[in-house]
């Protein structure tokens, strides 16, 4: 490794040179076969259990509760611990001492594996993420492919948790959730096809090695991809404003509404796992994985992308804390009438850009036009399409209309901002 | 300009004149008006240019021991001015008016709690139901025979409780 | 082959809701997610109010017009005492009207608040507008607090007048306080909510009334107003010295439940204008006009009405010149605003239903009585 | 890929594969026979990595658990009298009949071939499916997308009831 002063286990920037080392030394008397499983385990007990398990409880429970209660001007929770730090662990142990009951009609078995069906996938989500250079616990030839075809399966147990309940507020949790997602997938595989394109690869560490090598984001040279990555993830993993398969206010709680106890639980903290994983997974696609135009030489490359997950999560914060919630049926159309061209758009911008790059045989320059034709294109794009498909939002009045005598009905004028029947 | 109290004559005059033979009695604050026409000269005071009573205010029974009364409050907001109409029911056992709604539409659910809390029977009501009790409630709890308390108390406060020996003191304006 | 038919069913916003603004049920029959029809249950906060009221006397039944309309309760026991005093034919001093004014704008103003709050909060802003409203109606709560001792069910109005003389130095900074920070709080809420567009998408173009209708269901308040019918009572039918104050009456553009919502943030603004003019002019002199406890007014009836936060709040109060009112009945506006619900909502679907309701802005309560 | 773990994994797939599919015919509610299909998907693309074809897994999941299981579940919904129930079918003989020919079928196959072990995995990455996809087997590739457009307008001709649409799109 040219760019590592040494590869000595005792070198911690990458923990990987500590991993071969221990299984080398394993190796000698294990059989093949037995350091064969011992490296995944070492790899899921570090990736998982150190990285994954606090991130979720401490970023995902007690920051965000935090974060919002900051912006709502509360101080959020800060009675357990000094900070509210054992909150997380308050939560858990009251979660596992609710009596969990499952209502007569429901039907049980389904209701018992969904939860199981929901955090499955969540742990294998975090199999393909590279951490660090050597950091990665299954280098999967097609981990793009991989992550999509992972997160698509706990769709499945949201739609069994929802249609095992026999309530009506969780089936209605139940269609949404399995509407939703079908619409809101096609766009995100067209948008990481995109970015599969310009990379010319489907495997995530060479992704990050393509970043470090041209310096240069993928968010700054595919915006377009980027933005219709973060609304699908959004819808995918239902997160304000686009969280309409538990929407509190419509349907009390949707699929979770005859969850209780752990089972909610599990539901609740594997939400956040999710948001975890499509965070780790837009830091190392968008923004360059674990390395940061070479500070990556000295900072160890881990803490960089756990930074860069924490950045984008916040993201994730910062939008639940902020904006209301759209209909399902405008999601949809928002979906297939908006998200569906433009993705197709940018695949098609990308694949002649890939092309034009090829005849110059990739040389380095190239990729920083493309990155300003990009964003440029861009910013053009969403206006000029949403213009097309029939959205003003400038004839919506903002103040309302002050009258001095109390009368009859008050006709508009007829150039007053009528403000159209969208 | 405050919103102009049509007197009861003016009223009779302007029913007797939309629809004759419709108004029972007068008097200063209200008109009184007979049960079969109701309907009828309501739609005329609502239509006529003159009275213009668009906008029902307000519809609330009265119990008066020996007969039932309904009383609605009518108002024109171009014309600003506000009218009290009284129709009086005298059979006790089964009352029953005709039903405005189909003149004002925003009667319906006050015609449905008159008839929750008097019983009266709004003839031509769309769907009549209790709308604040539950369907089995028994009795019509805003009438004045309607002896909810425990032991039968007669209604209404008839003496103070304490019964006051010093004379009432008379009323004046605090400097 | 014959189309795919899917039957409705019946779904129950029910009393047990998080956003039906308190136990208040919408029977929905839904077809897939469109809602084919509605029919509101009620009832279940009935405490009978008008019966009691009849065994109480005058100045005992002021409490009760506090539990009605738990929000806006100074509103309440204004037009109380209105009736009242109209039946009994009683002066009020020219101190006490304009503290009546002060207070109920200063009301309406904390309602309209939690108002706009709930609103956003229904349309899925998850709680966010909500806090901020809860932090900005502190303030007034205060004021309440410090002239009645109650911040929620005060209590305060007399009749002949207020219950206390508000204290001298504290109530004038505390309403110039509240002069000063609520403008900007009301144009900060409108930046936040009026021009996001995922908001404008959800209650533009929902729950649509025509002017007609409006006032054939004889709805009032912002509900009224929000269609185009410029009605208010404050301007047409002036009581406690409103025609002396100089403010405006905002009214819709199609009286949808966006313009419901810009209606109150405009009323807000409104409000503050009224309540700086009230406290420049605040005459001195007795704050009430002393009435005994054992009043008897002479038979008759009377029919007064105040423009509240949700609309023209009546009372008919009929006298036989006994201790207590012969016939005790509140026009409840929560009440009668609901009775064009059923056209709002029938064709929307079930998310629409609930930012319906959330504009209409019921408190189950006054529905209730 | 090869070693005692990989028969392990193997024989455990096939054991829950197999499993799931009698499942599929033997549940009493149609969501359970769904649910059992969905288990045999996966397990396929379980099989699929265990003969070190990773993107064929991947597919697999994508395609069969991630879409058709998905549309599968939204149809059972959505359809009202579809019936929880999944046994009353009247067809049990011939089904039993064809049930068995298949049998015969596989057994011969079984018997029949000589199964010569490859050597090495065959090592064809994703970039060599690609290339081969779009260049010697463009003609099938093109054939199946217009088949499946073609399949698509139909469903929607089908499903498409005149009235609720939008009124200006009709004239």
């Amino acid at each position: 490794m040219p760019f590592l002063i040494t590869d000595h286990w005792y070198d911690l920037r990458d923990l990987a040179n500590l991993c071969n080392q221990v299984l080398s030394w394993l190796g000698d008397f294990l059989p093949h076969g037995l350091v064969y499983i011992i490296a995944p385990v070492i790899g899921f007990l570090f990736a998982f259990m150190l990285f994954t398990l606090p991130t979720q409880l401490y970023l995902g429970v007690l920051g965000e509760r935090r974060l919002i209660g900051r912006v709502q001007s509360r101080l959020g929770p800060n009675r357990t611990g000094k900070f509210g730090v054992l909150q997380p662990i308050a939560d858990a142990l009251k979660l596992l001492t609710k009596e969990a009951f499952t209502p007569t009609k429901a039907d049980r078995v389904v209701m018992y594996v969904a939860p199981i069906l929901f955090v499955a996938p969540a742990v294998m989500l975090f199999a393909v993420i590279p951490f660090s250079h050597g950091m990665i616990i299954a280098n999967v030839s097609a981990s793009l492919l991989y992550f999509v075809a992972v997160s698509s399966l706990p769709v499945l147990a949201t739609f069994m948790a929802g249609w095992s309940h026999n309530n009506k507020y969780s089936l209605f949790g139940a269609i949404r959730i399995v509407a939703m997602t079908i619409s809101f997938e096609v766009p995100l595989v067209l948008a990481l096809l995109g970015l599969a394109l310009m990379m010319g690869t489907i495997n995530l560490q060479d992704m990050v090695e393509f970043q470090r090598h041209f310096h240069i984001w993928m968010v700054v040279v595919e915006p377009l991809a980027f933005g219709i990555y973060f609304i699908c993830v959004s819808a995918e993993l239902n997160r304000t404003p686009t969280d309409i398969a538990e929407a509190e206010s419509e349907i009390v709680a949707g699929y979770l509404t005859e969850y209780s106890g752990m089972k909610w639980g599990l539901f609740y903290g594997m939400d956040i796992a999710y948001a975890i994983a499509a965070s780790c997974f837009a830091a190392t696609v968008f923004f360059g994985g674990w390395s940061f135009f070479g500070l990556d030489h000295w900072v160890p490359p881990w803490i960089i992308f756990i930074a860069k997950v924490y950045a984008f999560y916040s993201l994730f914060i910062w939008t639940r804390a902020t904006l209301p919630r759209l209909r399902s049926d405008q999601l949809m159309e928002f979906a297939w009438k908006y998200l569906l061209p433009l993705a197709l758009f940018n695949i098609f911008i990308v694949a002649t850009e890939r092309m034009l790059w090829s005849k110059a045989d990739f040389g380095r320059g190239w990729i920083y036009v493309f990155a300003v034709i990009n964003i440029a294109l861009f910013v053009a794009a969403i206006p000029i399409w949403a213009r097309f498909i029939g959205y003003r939002p400038e004839r919506t009045p903002t103040r309302a209309r002050l009258v001095r005598e109390a009368g009859g009905y008050v006709p508009l004028a007829p150039n007053a901002a009528q403000g159209d029947q969208r | 300009m405050a919103t102009r109290h049509i007197s009861g004559e003016q009223m009779a005059a302007w029913a007797e004149s939309l629809v004759p033979g419709s108004v029972a009695r007068t008097d200063t604050f209200a008109c009184y008006l007979k049960q079969d026409q109701l309907r009828e000269t309501m739609a005329a005071l609502r239509v006529s240019p003159e009275s213009d009573l668009v906008y029902l205010v307000n519809l609330c029974g009265v119990d008066y021991w020996d007969h039932l009364e309904v009383v609605y409050h009518l108002h024109s907001l171009v014309k600003n001015h506000i009218g009290t109409f009284k129709v009086e029911v005298p059979d006790r056992e089964k009352p029953s008016v005709q039903s405005v709604t189909s003149v004002w539409y925003g009667a319906w659910m006050q015609e449905c709690e008159a008839y929750d809390m008097f019983g009266i029977q709004f003839e031509g009501h769309p769907n009549l139901k209790r709308i604040l009790l539950w369907e089995g409630f028994p009795g019509w709890p805003l009438r004045k025979d309607f002896l909810s308390m425990p032991g039968g108390l007669q209604p209404g406060l008839n003496e103070f409780a304490g019964v006051s020996r010093r004379p009432e003191p008379p009323v004046r304006v605090v400097e | 082959m014959s189309p795919v038919t899917s039957e409705p069913f019946v779904i129950n916003i029910g009393p047990q809701h998080p956003s039906t603004h308190g136990v208040f049920r919408i029977k929905a029959t839904v077809d897939g997610e469109r809602i084919v029809d509605a029919e509101s249950v009620m009832g279940y906060l009935h405490r009978s109010i008008e019966k009691l009221a009849e065994e109480r006397t005058y100045t005992q039944n002021i409490p009760f017009t506090d539990r009605t309309d738990y929000l806006s309760s100074m509103a309440n026991n204004l037009g109380y005492c209105l009736a009242v005093e109209q039946l009994a034919g009683i002066g009020v001093p020219a101190r006490a009207q304009a503290i009546r004014v002060i207070m109920s704008e200063l009301q309406r103003l904390a309602s309209h608040c939690m108002a706009v709050g709930a609103f956003a909060n229904d349309t899925g802003a998850w709680q966010t507008p909500m806090m901020w409203a809860f932090r900005d109606r502190e303030k007034i709560m205060d004021i309440f607090e410090m002239c009645s001792g109650a911040r929620l069910t005060c209590n305060y109005m007399r009749i002949g007048g207020v219950a206390f003389d508000p204290p001298a130095g504290t109530f004038e900074e505390a309403v110039r306080e509240v002069i000063r920070i609520f403008p900007p709080l009301i144009d900060d809420r409108a930046d936040v909510l009026v021009e996001n567009e995922i908001f404008v998408a959800r209650t533009r173009g929902i729950g649509v009334l025509t002017a007609e209708m409006a006032i054939n269901s004889s709805l009032t308040g912002p509900m009224l107003r929000g269609s185009g019918v410029a009605w208010d009572i404050r301007k047409a039918d002036p009581y406690c010295g409103y025609e002396q104050y100089d403010f405006e009456i905002p009214i819709g553009y199609q009286g949808d439940c966006f313009d419901r919502f810009i209606v109150r943030l405009e009323e807000m603004r409104q409000s503050v204008k009224i309540i700086e003019q009230a406290l420049d002019g605040l005459p001195g002199g007795p704050y009430k006009t002393e009435v005994p406890l054992s009043l008897r007014p002479p038979a008759g009836e009377a029919y007064a009405r105040v423009e509240g936060a949700r609309g023209e709040l009546g009372y008919y109060v009929i006298s036989d010149e006994g201790p207590a009112p012969y016939r005790f009945h509140i026009r409840p506006p929560s009440f009668i605003n609901l009775t064009a619900l059923k056209e709002m909502t029938v064709g929307g679907t079930v998310a629409d239903a609930i930012v319906v309701l959330g504009s209409v802005d019921i408190i189950v309560g006054e529905v209730d009585r | 890929m090869d070693g005692v773990g990989v028969t392990i994994t193997f024989w455990i797939l096939a054991v829950v594969t197999l499993g799931a599919a009698l499942g599929v015919m033997a549940a009493r509610n149609l969501l359970h026979a769904v649910l059992f299909l969905i288990l045999t998907f996966i397990g396929v693309a379980g099989f699929f990595v265990l003969l070190s074809a990773e993107f064929l897994a991947m597919a697999q999941i994508i395609i069969y658990v991630g879409a058709i299981a998905v549309l599968v579940l939204f149809a059972i919904m959505l359809t009202p009298h579809a019936g929880r129930s999944n046994g009353e079918t009247k067809m049990v003989l011939p089904a039993g009949l064809l049930a068995l020919c298949l049998a015969a079928i596989f057994v011969f196959v079984l018997t029949d071939t000589d199964w010569s072990t490859v050597s090495t995995a065959p090592g064809v990455g994703v970039t060599g499916l690609g290339e081969a996809l779009l260049s010697t087997w463009v003609l099938p590739f093109e054939m199946a997308s217009v088949l499946l457009t073609a399949a698509l307008v139909g469903a929607i001709m089908l499903a498409r009831n005149p009235e609720d649409e939008i009124p200006e799109a009709r004239s």
